[in-house]
């Protein structure tokens, strides 16, 4: 098994997630999270003062999937994510040495 | 001769009518999403600035000033001259500076109203001069026309406290700019969930409170109408909003807080035209057919597929038409009305209503594709994916950790 | 005759009283947790609502119309048939319309701040039917006894602004709630925090700004007196506030913020009853002895076991005991108490706040006895762990990014 | 003798000023970071608190009290003594004791303004002692100055509503607080947002409201002052507002959200002095210069060094000092001004002023230096970092799930 | 060592976190997350509009432990987080190559 | 590649980002959660009540590197992030199996 996690715009959330549960990889879970890469930030005004916050918005999707459904959702995550420009975010892969489902018990890939 | 009871009440009634706005920039900016939060509340908060400073230069006197030809106030009252610390036409128990600040927070409140129609995608550019524009284009003709001496006022219609001045015609306004500016990116595919329920719910409280300055300051005197119009408001207000969550417990099971909000604007609109006129228990029925009126009526927004994002033509377009008709069902102070053997008074009502509709529609319409032959009326498609807290302001409105 | 300047100050008063429903929806929704504070505003919002329907088609007329035996107002003023836009028998200053209205706010507020008692687990079917029963059969006779011309005001009991007949009164019908709604899931053993105590606050500062309506407003003119219990309440709620975060300040090391705004409330309640009768500087000693009072009444909650979730018990009800006493003690204006030589007076306070507390202790208990037997009071246990503001309303509070 | 309508409006006058504390709280409270909003919230309110409690006793006797030798009140009416239902010697209109009232809140408010010069340092403990001893030290000898019969009042200063008493006052206090309690930690190296903007953008609006009460209530009468106050009040309000925004647009190229509240504040203080006697297109030009000098002195700030958290300094102490110059420029009722062909009252008015200013600062400084000598005035660096609501009051202000 | 990574309801967090200080795991790191899978989402309800909400508030617990500690801090967390309802969770488990305390520069199971 | 996942208090966020983007380690990805450890939790008092808050805000800082920058970023992390006071936190380093750039496609390192 294998986690994949993906950095995403947030905007494009509920495309990939449509997407995911068409490829028929419905489990996953997201979390708020914000980057720092390329992406510029934004300048912020605060009375006399300006910042730049360079920490931007973003969206982690992580899924644990069996070893064969990795290439499939990587795609499925890269097309629906996708706006061509910068920021778009990264798709990471980690090995994942179990999982098991708190309601059953059952582990392995039967548990995802 | 200045009443001290009646100018005190008249104070505190401007008071609360100002009030009114920030309230309203509450209650829309609640249910936006939280990265254009603060640009809805701007919007709100700059037309109190912008009216305000139209108004003190030429606006009071082409809503008030002399009457030319039934149309529109003549410049005579420009800067304010000759408006005065003693009474003036309207009134002669408050200050003529009084009236006149009264009517500067309906005028600021109106142009505000619109703004949630185009919520969440109109630049701040083109918001200023929209505001300008149908405010000078619009908003004072339409006053003269009621309540400054104007054909409508002399036809006969009954407008206590703006259900056509401000209602019907930010509504008919509403729509057009809903029309014009189009649907915001993602309308109807992406979730568009208000951002902060509690805000919105504070807002609603706001705009209740400042709401009897509204209709029973409208009395513009501290007396038994007055206290008509605080009571049957507070009564249709209520039916209003208990017949809205009504129709949502039979139509989708929950009765929901923001429903309770909106049945309660919903009847607050509708008694308005006849706040002064309607006794408490006709009160109830106005507000209980204005909860469902407009229920219904924001339900067909999703039929009729055009983006008015925070409901300005169901609540204020709907609720306004039905507070003009009910006036000339159930008045029963100041002048005789269908219910009470004059049927005539009811098309008197009808007229004003629609000729205002007519008219806000065309002109709104007219200044809206003007402006988008010169200018961008709309964010950047980027920006408005971002929030245009940000992009338009620079700021974010929430830090939280 | 009616008074211009009465009026004003009626008008507003009823404005401010009426403000302070909304201020306590928000008062007590910081206080739940995130997941049901639209379902805790919505149950404030929806007392406005639903009392206001009812004082109209009978409310009034049972509280305040022409007594029977003591007990109970006549059907006669049902519909507000005869309530006019003259004075009526109450007010020969104001039209009996406004002081109509002004009443109405009192009966609204009362059972919203009942519902603190049960919060984060009734349903709103349960909320309603309770609310709609309790102000027939509970507001609406002990309102009548000590203001309509019943037996306790011809006792001669002090209430200037309804510290028995409001909180008293929602005291003791909370603590009958919270013994028979039952504990929430999870009481003492999960943290059940405050979710926005800065929407706390400004509940707290709104209430503390209607209350001025709602204590020199009882004055029912704006005069000497309303003068006087405006003064006197600012005094005891600024006294009861500091009081109480000296309790914290000693006995918890640090004194809260939450502590500060109960304090505020603990004040605003005992000095509601003596208002217009108490000199500043005894206010000053009221209001410390309901902080600390009050401030104790709470801790002892722990002890005792009941949950009422927000205090309704501790500060209401004790607050508003020991108002009643107060005023006994302390009132110099209108009526000669035991500082000033009528040890009587005092024993006609406790007995009118002692029935009170009887009488809405049994009949809340046997509503919500009867109510049990007939519908599920609470929700389902999953639906209580998700929130209420899904479960009974569909909606969720926050969306912030 | 007692004009109830007089009556009526100072009663909402008193209560809109109280209202401007919490107003004031929600207001700072939105501009620090999220950790240390109860611990601003909290000092906002215990002002109230304080402030009330010290005026029963003897604040209003120092600062109104029988006259000593043009520096300060007797003792005379400590205790509020004599201080009764029957008018007093400052107006003949309206009870004693409700001006005592009324004059309660404005110093109540005034210690409050300048919290936001050492906001997110202090403990809760300097501020208790600093505000008790600044209001007792400066702003009653300050206030009698003026108003009170004291040597300022005899010069023939203009203030009309507070600008020198209030805003010069804690503008000046302000500096040298933030002078003498240092830095926040972090300033300038760590981002410090504003963490909830619309809380911030709610208090702005309730301080606009709440300023009508300020500024036409000074009028101490509901007549054609007050309402010359009010219009000129809302005039200069807007134009400040966008003057500001002008600014920022030209400059940083957005105009803020922040920026238009901050604007709309430095009109309403710069207005304050001169609100009863300047007309309304004179308030235009006075708002105007207001929003673009706050503008400019927020903005040196930056580059004296200094951290006064929230712009005490630049809002009110630049906008007082500002509004008493133009009070002197503008004024045409109530006194010949500079522009009415007497520059005598000008230099009057700057005299006023700088003599506040300095006495103000100096006093300020002392009061602060020796605490210093006494107790720590900050919290412990580490607190500092977590954030003065866990620390100093053992709280979180949110649980948002 | 292990990177344990549990998706728990909400409400079930105290007990297992409570749990979890009982056999002597005490240190780990909570994330507010939202879960897709089996468990059906809630509808929303906004003015005309009826939405469904299908991301679940969820926890998601991590705890890195020494791999003979993997079995028992698994069984406690099923123990403690079951309700036997669906959406009760997952619990994943990852290979960890190093641990570091940040205070102290200890590395490896010493670091935990 | 390795994953680095740092737990760090928050208010030295911004110098461990600014020290790590001075080594070259632009991207990041950063997430607000909640500590539980030795550190101790603080009172919080809710009218009558007292309640112990053991869930400590902190921030976890994930980047993923090449094998090679490991112990570079993890030197500097610990360099800025040390308080020397408990609490200070933690540094894990996981496994990375592949990563890709959404906006490119790029994968491997290229895509870090
Ligand atoms: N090395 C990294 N480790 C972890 N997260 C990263 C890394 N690099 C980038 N990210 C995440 O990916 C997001 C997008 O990266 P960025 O460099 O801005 O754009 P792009 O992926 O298009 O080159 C960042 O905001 C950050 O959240
Ligand atoms: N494949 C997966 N990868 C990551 N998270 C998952 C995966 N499947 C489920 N989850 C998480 O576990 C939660 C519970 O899963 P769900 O399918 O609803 O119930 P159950 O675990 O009882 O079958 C989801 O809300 C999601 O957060
Ligand atoms: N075994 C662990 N697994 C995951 N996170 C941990 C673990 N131990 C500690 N942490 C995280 O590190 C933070 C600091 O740990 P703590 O024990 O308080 O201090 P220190 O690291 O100085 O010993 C905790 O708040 C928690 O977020």
């Amino acid at each position: 098994m294998k986690k994949i996690e993906a950095i995403i715009k947030p905007f494009r959330l509920d495309e990939v997630k449509d997407a995911l549960q068409q490829v028929g990889a419905s489990g996953m879970t997201i979390t708020e999270v914000r980057g720092h890469g390329r992406q510029k930030g934004h300048r912020e005004i605060y009375r006399g003062a300006e910042y730049t916050v360079d920490l931007i918005p973003k969206v982690k999707i992580e899924l644990v999937v069996a070893d064969n459904a990795v290439e499939g959702v990587v795609r499925t995550i890269m097309e629906a994510a996708k706006t061509g420009k910068i920021g778009d975010g990264k798709i990471f892969i980690l090995p994942v040495e179990d999982a098991i489902r708190i309601r059953t018990g059952e582990s392995g890939p039967d548990a995802l | 001769m200045v009443d001290s009871g009646h100018t005190a009440w008249m104070l505190v009634s401007t008071a609360l009518v100002m009030l009114m706005t920030p309230g309203l920039a509450l209650f829309y900016g609640g249910m936006v999403r939280s990265e254009n939060v603060l640009a809805t509340i701007m919007q709100s908060f700059s037309c109190l600035g912008l009216v305000t400073v139209l108004w003190v230069l030429f606006g009071y006197s082409l809503a008030f000033g002399p009457d030319v030809m039934g149309v529109v106030g003549s410049w005579q009252w420009a800067g304010l001259s000759g408006v005065g610390m003693d009474p003036g036409p309207y009134s002669d128990k408050i200050p003529h500076l009084l009236f006149c600040s009264f009517q500067l927070m309906f005028a600021a409140i109106t142009p505000a109203l619109i703004t949630g129609a185009f919520a969440e995608r109109l630049t701040f550019r083109s918001f200023v001069v929209f505001t300008l524009a149908w405010t000078t284009l619009v908003y004072l003709p339409v006053c003269h026309w009621v309540w400054g001496g104007g054909w409508m006022g002399k036809l006969g219609a009954l407008d206590f406290a703006g259900g056509t001045v401000i209602h019907v015609n930010s509504g008919a306004a509403a729509l057009a700019a809903a029309l014009i500016t189009g649907k915001r990116r993602g309308y109807r595919t992406e979730p568009m969930y208000p951002h902060n329920l509690p805000l919105t719910m504070l807002g609603a409280g706001l705009l209740w409170f400042g709401w009897f300055g509204f209709n029973a300051g409208s009395a513009l005197s501290a007396g038994s109408q007055a206290s008509l119009a605080f009571l049957s408001t507070q009564v249709a207000t209520a039916a209003a909003a208990l017949a809205w969550i009504g129709c949502e417990r039979v139509i989708r099971k929950k009765p929901t807080t923001l429903g309770f909000a909106s049945g309660a604007v919903a009847g607050l609109v509708a008694i308005t035209p006849g706040a002064g006129y309607i006794d408490p228990v006709s009160a109830l029925a106005v507000g209980a057919v204005a909860g469902a009126v407009c229920y219904f009526a924001v339900l067909m927004k999703e039929r009729l597929g055009y983006d008015d994002s925070l409901d300005v033509v169901g609540i204020h377009g709907a609720g306004g038409l039905w507070g003009a008709v009910a006036t000339g069902l159930f008045a029963s102070y100041g002048g005789t009305v269908l219910f009470h053997g004059n049927p005539h008074q009811l098309v008197v009502q009808v007229t004003g209503a629609l000729a205002t509709a007519t008219y806000s529609f065309l002109a709104t319409s007219l200044i809206l594709l003007a402006m988008k032959g010169l200018m961008p009326l709309r964010v950047e498609e980027e920006h408005e994916v971002e929030g245009l807290d940000r992009s338009e302001h620079g700021e974010s409105a929430y830090w939280i950790r």
